[in-house]
């Protein structure tokens, strides 16, 4: 047991499932000697040789699409994209072949394979490097798509995505790598991939996010349980499978969202939530539903991101806005 | 200045345009039974072919891919490979899936819009075919690693056509292919078209073999029409790739008699004189003649061939047309290892709107 | 004035155009000679020439990447991307470049390009040619979606978008192509790229759709009609940025609202308009708001795909569903 | 078997690792003020680049990419092109950019996390930097085309690193280059690292000039550590190109002496003798000892010239510095020619909340 980061939590997790499994192996750029730009797949390379942690060539289709030719020979890749930016590449092989080997062979082949990448704004990084593409491959068929908010549950999650017979597109927050720490066992304990997981509750107001928002969730959570108003927060954690049925109780109960997400707005994943709260919690709903997000603009650079970004402060004014209607 | 670099690109053809041998032969096309085999499969695949089309101008199959004019490539490749081996193909080497297990009741259940085609009779580690252009060539890549990786005495082939070598895809695999050294071979059927698009269209490189030179892999160019010389450089490439020596690309050159797909009418683009010249090269009548100059083939022989493929062909319509219909839920039920909670509702929506 | 197909108006839109405005050029595989696979640009090859009319190498992230190029240098490239199933390998350019030259430039560069692409399933054709991609790009900033349901439609948003001093993705529903001819006059009158299109009024339930979905929609409000339920269509035709004005009228009237759209429906365009009705609509429904779309599945081939797609009767039963609510 | 095709790839150097001339100078290099000139810019670079890093250091500046090592390749593309030729660069060539027209303090801005950095205040017609590694290949291919249609006597120049060339990117770009013939020059710094990926991860290819052959064009090899033969080639490859001949593919061999950018810590993965070893090739030393030997240059000048150059890049960190910050509809208002309706009510929630 010991008090690890987010990142950490990746790598424990990947060393834990490589050690157990012989068959996982690790590829991307500069994840060896390098043990990847953002340290995630530190000291793999020592630990199971060049053979199964594979520094590739600069190609991220490449990337992808070797995964679904190991992963169909029975390997089980965990491939990293650098940043999200890069991502976007990779849709083509995600979508058009990833998600459809066993559809398309009725079940004679499968892809089990992990594409992690790191996501999201707020770490003053360069351009293309603050992505939240998370909506587009949550449109996927036959993929899952995982964003976990804490160490424990990147460790848990990312164990899961692993074993998982299908593909799993898995998102690392960057802001939240180092952030804070959290005490995670290393007892191999894999989290369902199909839940949301509840942080914390209340009945006024629900507050749906996932990856760096839930932090800002959280924060806002707080700062309205200070003026007295009781939040429910939930970490969505696994976007796709959706786990509706927690959100719709949690509203039926506090008849009041708010949905965060730093995406663009327009066809965001936030819209999704909302239109099922549209359509299966209509007659459960006090007051709209709110969502509060990035814009519809390209994140900018540093010295703006944090104008672009949803705060703490962005969702406590929707949510004060929510319980204005009762 | 001095020379850092230096590259040749050879063309090997065992057969001339009449089938007479060139040369001395290589030892397995001494092999009479083995040579009649092959021109059995290449006259099945043929007859395959021709079916397929009547098919659908009939209305009872879907878009189909015709192979006509590049059998040799099929046979060289089908005739090559173990078992073992994985072959990642496009639309256009269901010859080689043919002779590798798949069934042409399977083809047919694919090109009549069943994905129960896919599911594969036999060849079951060979992967569906192919359609987004060259996207499995990086797929070929994995699969290459992972048996590099176990150490197994295994292949990977990748066939792709002359405008795949345009696409990313392609050359990122064949890139990784040589910097990881795999057992794997790039097999390029360049039969001068890509649709409408002509090869001078796609590239400026004089051979397409000569694309391997960016990967730092072997390339060579044989003549597709010719199925010796086919069989004989998958022969040579296979041993070399199973014997860890790493990566080979092969250019045939060929040429696709057919229209495009049964979707396209190729006349609208090319003239008659040009596929009147091709046929004039193509490889079936041209093994033919080299057998019946050797004295392993006749008149009588064919005609029982023909009837033979004919009636095989027939059989596998019927087995085609007597298959029961897909599952409605055949979209879910194969989506996920299991349906997920959330697309439940979703796949009982099927079944109850079917009702 | 001419009836034409939808496939023609597409191509006299293009030919005016190029006749009007000499940096118009068009690319993508195919184009030349054979006019484009649904001949969408035939007979442009001998009225403008191949400097104009360019036959690309097979490469789809080539023919983005460079309409990027020719935009920059001031040349009003439209591409063609042959099937929408091979336009994901677009996203990357589209989103990371077309999208971002002007922003990223500050307004020194600009990227006025249109990427045509044929899209939505239908017509029994193979693997990769039913896909509908309108989402993932709707969520992109910086372009305009832009997807006309009839030949008029397709005339005059095509010349809109062409010239718009941005990028445009232009989707083309090929269901639609030849299903039905109306009368086009080629008198150069672009439509507006930021309005739906209300086709049919009604105060009972609005129907929403977009490509051919509108076609079904019309005629699930027929059978609607004839049960005596007064139905409004709208047709988006313009995704991005989307005119969400005119949908909260017609459901501020009616209070009800069914949504058509026959991509997978998680995370899906019709999710986005649902949201929106969630929040800015909400006091002005009378039943939840309904999504009829396609499956999170893969679209089958042939033989089952009309099981996939929305058919009239199944819009008509959840508009029945709706009218329960009262 | 018969030969279908033969290249050779040739390395160019004019002046050997001490700065001496192997051979009889091509004319440019006989003009002594054009070469100080070009000596100035590498100088002025070279204290640009460390200013950078010292200011990212110090919290000052965000991510930065160092040029340390390669300013010979900057110098010989940005002396070699006309104003009216269009570079399209990678985040590496910066100075290259300089050259150009682009300040010093747009530079700034840009790695200061600020868009007006890439609004670049000469050099209106380059293309912002590049961060997706290779992506802008295809956009030269475009540029190019536009340039060759209008019959411009342009050219458009497509700076790469050796990483770069893994990507299908790339190869679609040169491919497609050559298809067209196109006014277009790909130059390739080859660094011996992409991030902590030395090239012989990246590729099986002896060189990665012969990247060239698999799209048909022309591709050769120089120093590029020697300003000479970069400039040389460059002025080679740019008149073919004005000419009509078509695209080059250019490969420079040097060294990347700094981090891979301040985000990196590249002792983690490569040994500080290699380092060493590469010190001794860098550029700026072998052109002043050239210029020095030939009498061109002295201690006094440099002096002078340090000081200079240091003056210069202060007063560009102190309009950097002055800079007023930017407005928080930016990321609206240059997003479409003008706001959308539907964007409105956002560009107003910009304003609103952080009022
Ligand atoms: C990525 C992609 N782009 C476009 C298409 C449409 N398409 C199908 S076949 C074809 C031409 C392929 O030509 P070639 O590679 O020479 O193979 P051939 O058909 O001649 O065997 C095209 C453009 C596709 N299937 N995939
Ligand atoms: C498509 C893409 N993938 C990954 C990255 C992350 N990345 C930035 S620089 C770099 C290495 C580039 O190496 P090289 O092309 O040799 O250029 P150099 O940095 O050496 O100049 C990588 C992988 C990126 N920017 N773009
Ligand atoms: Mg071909
Ligand atoms: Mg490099």
């Amino acid at each position: 047991m010991a008090q690890i980061t987010l990142v950490e939590a990746v790598n424990l997790a990947l060393r834990h499932e490589m050690a157990r499994d012989a068959d996982v192996v690790v590829l991307g750029q500069d994840v060896g000697r390098d043990g990847g730009v953002f340290r995630a797949t530190l000291g793999l390379l020592d630990a199971f040789g060049p053979g199964r942690v594979i520094d590739t060539p600069l190609a991220e289709a490449l990337i992808a699409g070797m995964s679904i030719g190991m992963a169909a020979e029975g390997l089980k890749p965990v491939a990293e994209i650098q940043f999200s930016g890069f991502a976007y590449t990779v849709i083509d092989q995600i979508l058009n072949h990833a998600g459809r080997l066993r559809h398309r062979t009725q079940g004679r082949m499968r892809c089990p394979m992990v594409l992690r990448t790191p996501c999201g704004a707020g770490i003053h990084a360069p351009e293309h490097h603050s992505e939240s593409p998370e909506a587009m491959f949550a449109h996927i068929p036959g993929i899952r798509v995982v964003y976990p908010s804490s160490p424990r549950r990147a460790y848990g999650l990312l164990l899961a995505a692993i074993r998982d017979p299908d593909p799993v597109l898995f998102l690392e927050p960057t802001r939240l790598y180092r952030l804070f720490k959290e005490e995670v066992t290393d007892n191999g304990d894999a989290l369902a991939l199909d839940q949301c997981i509840t942080l914390r509750e209340g009945t006024d107001i629900t507050l749906v996010s996932w990856g760096a928002m839930v932090y800002e969730s959280l924060a806002a959570a707080d700062a309205l349980a200070a003026e007295g108003i009781a939040v429910e927060v939930i970490d969505v954690a696994t976007l796709k499978p959706l786990d509706m049925d927690t959100i719709l109780a949690s509203v039926a109960r506090s008849g009041r969202c708010v949905i965060v997400s730093e995406a663009a707005r327009t066809a965001g994943f936030a819209s999704e939530i909302a239109a099922n709260l549209a359509d299966d919690g209509l007659l459960t709903l006090r007051a709209p539903v709110l969502r509060v997000t990035g814009y519809d603009t390209v994140v900018p650079l540093a010295r703006l991101e944090n104008h672009y970004l949803p705060s703490a402060e962005r969702i406590v004014s929707a949510a004060k806005h929510a319980m204005t209607f009762s | 200045m001095s020379l850092a670099a230096h590259f040749d690109i050879q063309y090997t053809r065992i057969l001339d345009d009449s089938g007479r041998a060139l040369a001395p032969l290589p030892p397995f096309a001494k092999d009479a039974a083995a040579l009649t085999e092959l021109y059995r499969w290449m006259t099945l695949i043929r007859a395959f072919d021709a079916k397929a089309v009547a098919l659908q101008r009939t209305g009872q199959l879907g878009t189909f891919a015709s192979m006509l004019g590049q059998e040799a490539i099929q046979a060289g490749i089908g005739s090559a490979m173990t078992a073992e081996d994985v072959l990642l193909s496009s639309y256009r080497e269901q010859g080689a899936l043919l002779m590798r297990g798949v069934t042409m009741k399977d083809l047919f259940l694919y090109w009549g819009g069943d994905e129960r085609g896919s599911h594969f009779s036999g060849a079951r580690g060979d992967f569906p075919i192919c359609v987004t252009i060259a996207a499995h060539a990086t797929h070929a890549v994995g699969v290459a690693y992972a048996i590099k990786l176990r150490r197994q005495p295994r292949v990977a082939v990748c066939t792709l056509g002359d405008g795949a070598t345009s696409k990313g895809d392609f050359y990122e695999g064949i890139n990784a292919a040589g910097a990881w050294q795999l057992p794997l071979v790039f097999f390029v059927s360049n039969n001068q078209w890509a649709i409408s698009t002509p090869r001078t269209t796609q590239t400026a490189a004089q051979t397409f073999a000569q694309k391997a030179i960016a990967g730092g892999i072997e390339g060579l160019q044989v003549d597709g029409n010719d199925v010796l010389a086919v069989r004989q450089a998958m022969d040579t490439a296979l041993a070399k790739a199973r014997g860890g020596g790493g990566p080979t690309l092969i250019e045939a050159l060929t040429y696709r008699l057919s229209d495009h797909t049964t979707a396209d009418d190729a006349s609208r683009y090319r003239g008659a004189d040009e596929v009147a010249a091709a046929w004039k090269l193509e490889p079936v009548a041209r093994l033919r003649a080299f057998l019946t100059q050797g004295g392993a083939w006749d008149k009588a022989r064919e005609d029982t061939l023909l009837h033979e493929c004919n009636a095989q062909v027939q059989a596998a319509v019927e087995a085609y047309q007597n298959e029961p219909p897909p599952a409605l839920t055949q979209m879910f039920d194969h989506l996920y290892a299991g349906v997920p909670a959330a697309l439940q509702k979703q796949r009982a929506a099927v079944l109850a709107e079917s009702a």
